[in-house]
């Protein structure tokens, strides 16, 4: 069997047997190489026991999506086999150990306990497995060892020998298995790849921040907000900025508040439980005017849920969370420059229009990377929009806009006054109800400052289609991989980055189109919803999926063709 | 010289006369004047009821913010900019009830501000349900059967909490109330000050006059460097002692440890050497460390 | 002048100078002596100072509304004639203490202070006034004295005495204001009304909430919805009720699930602020099927607000509130006997569905008072859902209608677990993918069943109407008076005091319109939207109004005459 | 006699090998076990993280809850139904972090439950953050220059709380600990077991060695009534004295003191009466008290 553009790789076994240091050593040395990839995991909220498993995409062409189909699977215990049942087919190539295995289907026999326990430690298997893939795709020996050795270089010299020799005698097998005529690769290498950088959600949406001049974050760990209050914590040094784990969500958001109103830039990144916590303070924030930005990363819910999934549940709770109402900015990224792009965004639009600025991604999109070119660094700018005050400053001056010039405490000449109740322009409390009318209005206003500056939806695909498929944040790949396999001009995308507000071009796109579908990962069809009110179109066709796994190509394909043979 | 932390226009003050909210007003007024402070550069976070609407009537900056949430934001705005004094004050539901969380967490964080918090023992804004410091048996329109949960002691639970500035006064004396909130003020480091404040309309029973009679003064020669001791008097229940009863001055602010906001830093210049670096580099970053197990792939 | 059949009276001062006794004491006088009253109140947040005041009015018929007309305005203050400028028309009759009140309007002068002093003290001037009134309003003199004794029953001898004396003082100036022909009050008695029950909305619902079998109430104080935690605390030992306060909202939802999860019929109560709090234990309730009923008495927002003012801002913050996706009921109940109605079923959906059900009210509705014949009891049943459990109980069953019969901990031979993370039918944590799509659609599955027993909207009006008026909640009574008003055949009222789910007869009445208009306290007509998604039926015209204070029945009747002229 | 406490199917736990987490699993069934209690009238409430998955390995009821949110469903679940035997139970980051608030509140009540907490002194779950007993200068990946926070000592807060019983324990020690949780499940009121528990996986620092080290046994003869010797010992840092701090016997209950509910009261009934009685009403109820104020009208 002969593979030439695109393989899917699982690894897949127990938490703690090193199925992410095969990935984490692969990546890197295909990038290098030359190969595109793509890298995602689906895993359970557990230390031992359960099955998690990484997919690793290498291909000639830039892919960036999950997928159903497993070309090779390295399982690394019985388990494996059944967990994925659903996804291996005949056509799956499975390299393991037939003894632990207990399968009826067809293994392609490494013994890799055997093999670590010669290099000194069964416990090596998984550098066996990276060796007998490195093999198989080509890599030479020497990177393989390099890598290995540099992946352990904080462990003992005998744990280093041990693991590059594991390395090494998997990647003997790869001539064996070639030579059997049962799996050959030749995947076409593109040399410009190696100058790539290889970015995951969780990294697009932390530089973006720093992009737009965070400089303070306090956050509640949650899983999987976590990972940007990690990556900021790394760079907080490089950037000067201050980390702070708070006790709880309410402190978090209160802090990033206080931030904001002491002329700092901050975020808060968490998830929905912990999203949950910060509701009164999102509405703090609408009514003192004060910047805020949070990073919701959705996992399923309700409540605790399914900690490590993905879904994209928590639309609708984030556009209309808070009591009261005042205006917000919703973006909803689908790939990583995009997430780098609008995190920028967020704080400029934050800063500028003193409304809370969300994020939304999900599990499954802050833990998948892939290879980009570079990042793009076009349209990042960094103004800020903090003025000088003068004796008699109005914090909250109504103005034709709605936007009141803001100031921060010590910088002029001016106190800068704000409070939760209804206030004057000077920012203290009133009862005066006429005056409370011209506040809300001022501050409704505002929405429609920002309805001028709202990002467009992409459309990919040509302009006369007849059915337009729908999706926000993180079906991106999938849908645009999902269509570019089905081929048909007929049908186009229509990708969403900002999901509220809304551009007035989404209505033309809907309308322009003879069916229409929509894509998310909920029960709901919450973006539909939205549409819905915002443009009167309601959407034909919903793809839903609350399973708590992201979608794959080959679901939005079959569902798409079903819809077309409609 | 006047005193630039007086509002100068007209102001209508929202507290029923005779109560225990307007000298502490004053005391405030006289001690950041005295400290010659600057309201420019001074910030009063409060959270929401009757304490809470005291920066509405001082000239300085003001966060009046949530209901118990005065510290949060207190502890950011001093590590944004520690060059302002910041106070955060409130009453005695929204410090220690509501916001019951952020008084145990910021002691530990021990941010550079004075926590001033007006004690009435009773929710005042809110027509006088019982609040954390209420005495048991106090009857209210909630607790209808009279209080039966255990006061909560601020003091005993701040040198619990190795709370670097730890004082209680009471807002009947004015000059050792000042002299105390100036010590805190100075204090660097976090400093709790639970100034003892009649509620005329709510509170019938921890008057004027019950203040008077159940408080003293704790003696000087008393050695507040003494946590034990501090404990020891903080739990005292005959007559409530008043008077700095714990401090220490050696330990770090949050401030002094936490990276500072330079608010110029150029990052796109830095983030574009950092995403070349990346790009560039060939091998991976090694993974975790010799004994360290794998990390595994999990998180709730 | 002649007044004959409804009059507006209106008490005006600082807080503190006693408009409330005036009322307390006044209100059941009125009803015992045959008239049908209505009270309601509008004030700051504030102890001292400012302007409050109280309407009061008092009729022949049935009328339950927020007037801005005054025909007779007692001021306390000087400040009481600008704060009620915008209400006092030429016609409006003002009694008062002339030298006090520094205005160029007409002031038929009663030295209140003067007669108050003569009595005894300056202070019972609230107590001449009642004289006055209760004067004007033909009611004996030995009543009053009555009333005024036993409402000062627990001062001294001397105030009490010298308050009768106030009130007798302020009495005879009826004869002189008569005899001048100043003002006649000649409105028709109905001795039926004597037997009436006199209710705001406080009582309605915390009543309703005992005929639901409540008896465990975790809140945390706050304005409006901390009157019903008090009326439950005040009959908590009749009812068995356990009352706590709770250190915060989040301990109070937590506990009121706690409480449920045990066998008890617990209910929170709070405001926008509280409930903002809460949002994490809502998601909880979905997900652990444990029944909740919240009262959310709504003021105007965002953040602090306007504490003591009303608004309708939180029906979308209601709705979609909480992480992840689960059913919900909500109620907003726009007249007293609907309040104990809906509150009542609220405990008995909650308890048969296992959601979490609001009763959604605000500050106008709660404060607001008048007399109704009785409570109507027909539909009030008694009927709980526990079951007795089995060993091997399973409390997540999965079934048809998604309903899992509930047991209770020591409540037969099994064990109850209930789990936040997704779980298998006996309650424990589960990471099996295939199980989470069932066990979602079990939990929205209850919608279906839900919606098989929405309370229908009530058409108010004939059926052939040209344009229909949608409202809800405490809008109830203002459009109801206003329509007759207009007492145009043409237009309908469509009253919904369920507005989530809708009821299917919602789209089928405004299909039915050729106009459709909408009134609503909020700024952004949170209902209308509900109904455009709903329905896809887009309301014509909103009549918006959100600077804290109810819509008057005039500012109704003239949007109206507007609409019907445009 | 087997233990009714164990779950009889296979169950897959989904702790680390080693963790501290096991024994503390095993003797809380045996001590249950031991006391003769009935799974069906007992229930485990739980938060959210490691230590919280404990009741999905014990036969019994259980509420497993929201994250840091145990206390106060426990706490109505036995106000309830007082016949169940309530145990909270999580860990140091979902106690002390997340649910400091309801610690310290529900410290006042004094609901009969008992609370134990799995003192790892990290976040096991979320991967090894800090978490409010982490020792200054660990290093995490949140914390890259190492927590600069003041631990947080519950033990001490405990007692200045009123805590009626205070105990910490270390999980390495089975039948001291197993003693220990029984007298906690025995006191009257609520009963506070700290126990302190290794995490083989994120915390390198407090491992078995370490707290074998850092731990003694409080000696008999120690007198568990005074509460400022109490505070003494909770303060020492050297060694973490183990066993029964305080202890006050004499405390009422949550529960003795509340009206309790009766399933079958015939609120219709009673309604019925109240309203009619309400009609028939000629004059109004008597207005404030002697004294008393007008209430104001307001609120926040
Ligand atoms: C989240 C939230 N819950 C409740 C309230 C209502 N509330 C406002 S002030 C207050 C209590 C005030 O008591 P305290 O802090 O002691 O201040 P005091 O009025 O006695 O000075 C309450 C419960 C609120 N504003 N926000
Ligand atoms: C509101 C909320 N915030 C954050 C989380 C994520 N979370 C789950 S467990 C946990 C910390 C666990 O630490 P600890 O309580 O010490 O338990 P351990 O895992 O160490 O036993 C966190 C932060 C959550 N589930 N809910
Ligand atoms: S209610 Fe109490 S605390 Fe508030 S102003 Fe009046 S006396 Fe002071
Ligand atoms: S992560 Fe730590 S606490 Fe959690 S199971 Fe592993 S060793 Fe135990
Ligand atoms: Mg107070
Ligand atoms: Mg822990």
């Amino acid at each position: 069997m002969e593979i030439r553009d695109d393989i899917s790789i699982v690894l897949c076994g127990e938490a703690g047997q090193g199925i992410q240091t095969i990935e984490q050593i692969l990546a890197p040395i295909l990038k290098n190489s030359g190969y595109n990839i793509f890298a995602s995991k689906e895993y359970m909220s557990r230390v031992r026991g359960g099955s998690n498993s990484t997919l690793l995409r290498v291909s000639s062409q830039r892919v960036a999506a999950w997928v159903d189909t497993i070309d090779l699977l390295i399982p690394l215990d019985k388990a494996a086999i059944t967990h994925l049942a659903d996804r291996i087919s005949h056509e799956t190539i499975i390299i393991g150990e037939k003894v632990k295995l207990h399968t009826k289907k067809h293994v392609i026999d490494v013994p890799f306990a055997q093999v670590a326990e010669k290099a000194g430690n069964p416990l090596y298997s998984n550098v066996v497995a990276v060796g007998v893939i490195a093999g198989l795709l080509k890599i030479e020996l020497s990177v393989i060892q390099q890598e290995v050795k540099s992946y352990f270089s904080k462990k003992s010299e005998e744990v280093i020998a041990g693991n590059i020799d594991a390395a090494k005698k998997g990647y003997k097998t790869r001539l064996e298995l070639a030579a059997s005529g049962k799996l050959t690769i030749n995947i076409k290498k593109n040399y410009q790849v190696k100058h790539n950088l290889l970015l995951n959600g969780t990294e697009a949406v932390a530089l973006g921040a720093l992009a737009g001049g965070c400089n303070f974050v306090s956050s509640y760990p949650m899983t999987p907000g976590t990972g940007v209050l990690t990556m900021l914590a790394k760079y907080s040094k490089e950037f000067n900025v201050i980390v702070e784990q708070a006790e709880d969500e309410i402190a978090a958001i209160n802090m990033a508040l206080g931030a904001w109103y002491a002329g700092g830039r901050a975020l808060v990144t968490t998830s929905g439980g912990g999203f949950a916590l910060m509701v009164e303070g999102l509405s703090l924030a609408g009514m003192i005017e004060t910047p805020l930005v949070i990073h919701l990363a959705q996992r399923p819910g309700p409540a605790t849920g399914l900690p490590t999934r993905t879904e994209q549940a928590d639309l609708e709770f984030a556009l209309y969370s808070g009591h009261g109402e005042f205006p917000r900015i919703i973006f909803a990224p689908g790939n990583v420059q995009d997430a780098f792009l609008v995190t920028h965004r967020a704080f400029r639009l934050a800063d500028k229009y003193q409304v809370p600025v969300f994020i939304l991604t999900d599990q499954y999109f802050v833990d998948s990377y892939y290879n980009i070119s570079s990042l793009d660094f076009g349209k990042v700018k960094d103004k800020k929009h903090i003025i000088k005050t003068q004796a008699g400053y109005k914090r909250f001056k109504i103005t034709k806009s709605g936007i009141s010039p803001r100031g921060i405490p010590g910088y002029g000449e001016g106190v800068v006054c704000v409070d939760s109740d209804e206030h004057d322009e000077e920012g203290y409390i009133t009862e005066n109800l006429k005056l409370r009318t011209k506040m809300v209005e001022k501050r409704l206003r505002k929405l429609a400052a920002i309805k001028q500056r709202v990002m467009e939806p992409e459309l990919i695909g040509e302009e006369n289609y007849k059915t337009l498929v729908v999706g926000w944040g993180s079906t991106y790949h999938v849908i645009k991989e999902a269509l570019e396999q089905l081929d048909c001009k007929e049908i186009a995308f229509l990708y969403f980055k900002q999901v509220y507000p809304l551009h007035p071009m989404a209505g033309e796109y809907l309308k322009n189109a003879e069916k229409t579908v929509i894509v998310e990962n909920n029960a709901t069809s919450q973006f539909g919803k939205l549409i819905k009110l915002e443009t009167g179109i309601e959407i034909g066709k919903k793809i839903l999926q609350y399973n708590g796994l992201p979608f794959s190509v080959e679901k939005i394909v079959s569902e798409l063709r079903e819809c077309n043979a409609e | 010289m006047p005193n630039k932390f007086e509002i100068e226009k007209n102001i209508d003050i929202a507290w029923c006369p005779g109560c225990g909210n307007f000298p502490i007003l004053k005391i405030l007024k006289e001690a950041l004047f005295e400290l010659n402070l600057d309201p420019k550069d001074t910030v009063i976070v409060s959270g929401i009821g009757q304490a809470a609407k005291i920066p509405q009537y001082i000239n300085a900056n003001f966060f009046n913010g949530l209901h118990g949430r005065a510290l949060p934001p207190a502890t950011a705005i001093k590590a944004v900019n520690p060059a302002l004094t910041v106070i955060a004050e409130s009453g005695d539901g929204d410090m220690y009830g509501e916001g019951g969380n952020h008084f145990i967490h910021t002691i530990r964080r021990n941010p550079n501000i004075t926590n001033i918090v007006h004690n009435n023992m009773v929710y005042g804004l809110t027509k006088g349900q019982a609040s954390p410091t209420t005495e048991k048996g106090f009857v209210s329109p909630v607790q209808v059967n009279g209080v039966i949960l255990e006061p909560f002691n601020p003091i005993a639970v701040a040198i619990s909490l190795g709370a670097s500035f730890v004082a209680r006064a009471f807002c009947g004396q004015a000059e050792q109330t000042k002299e105390i909130i100036k010590k805190a003020i100075l204090h660097k480091g976090y400093a709790l000050v639970d100034i003892l404040q009649p509620c005329v309309s709510f509170n019938k029973i921890n008057t004027y006059q019950w203040f008077s009679e159940h408080t003293y003064y704790i003696e000087d020669g008393y050695d507040p460097g003494d946590r034990v001791e501090a404990f020891r008097r903080a739990v005292e229940k005959e007559k409530l002692p008043l008077g700095i009863f714990y401090k220490d001055e050696s330990k770090k602010t949050f401030e002094d440890q936490i990276t500072l906001v330079d608010r110029d830093t150029n990052n796109i210049q830095k983030l574009h050497d950092i995403i070349e670096a990346r790009k560039k580099v060939e091998t991976h970053k090694p993974g975790p460390e010799a004994g360290a197990k794998q990390t595994p792939l999990f998180g709730d």
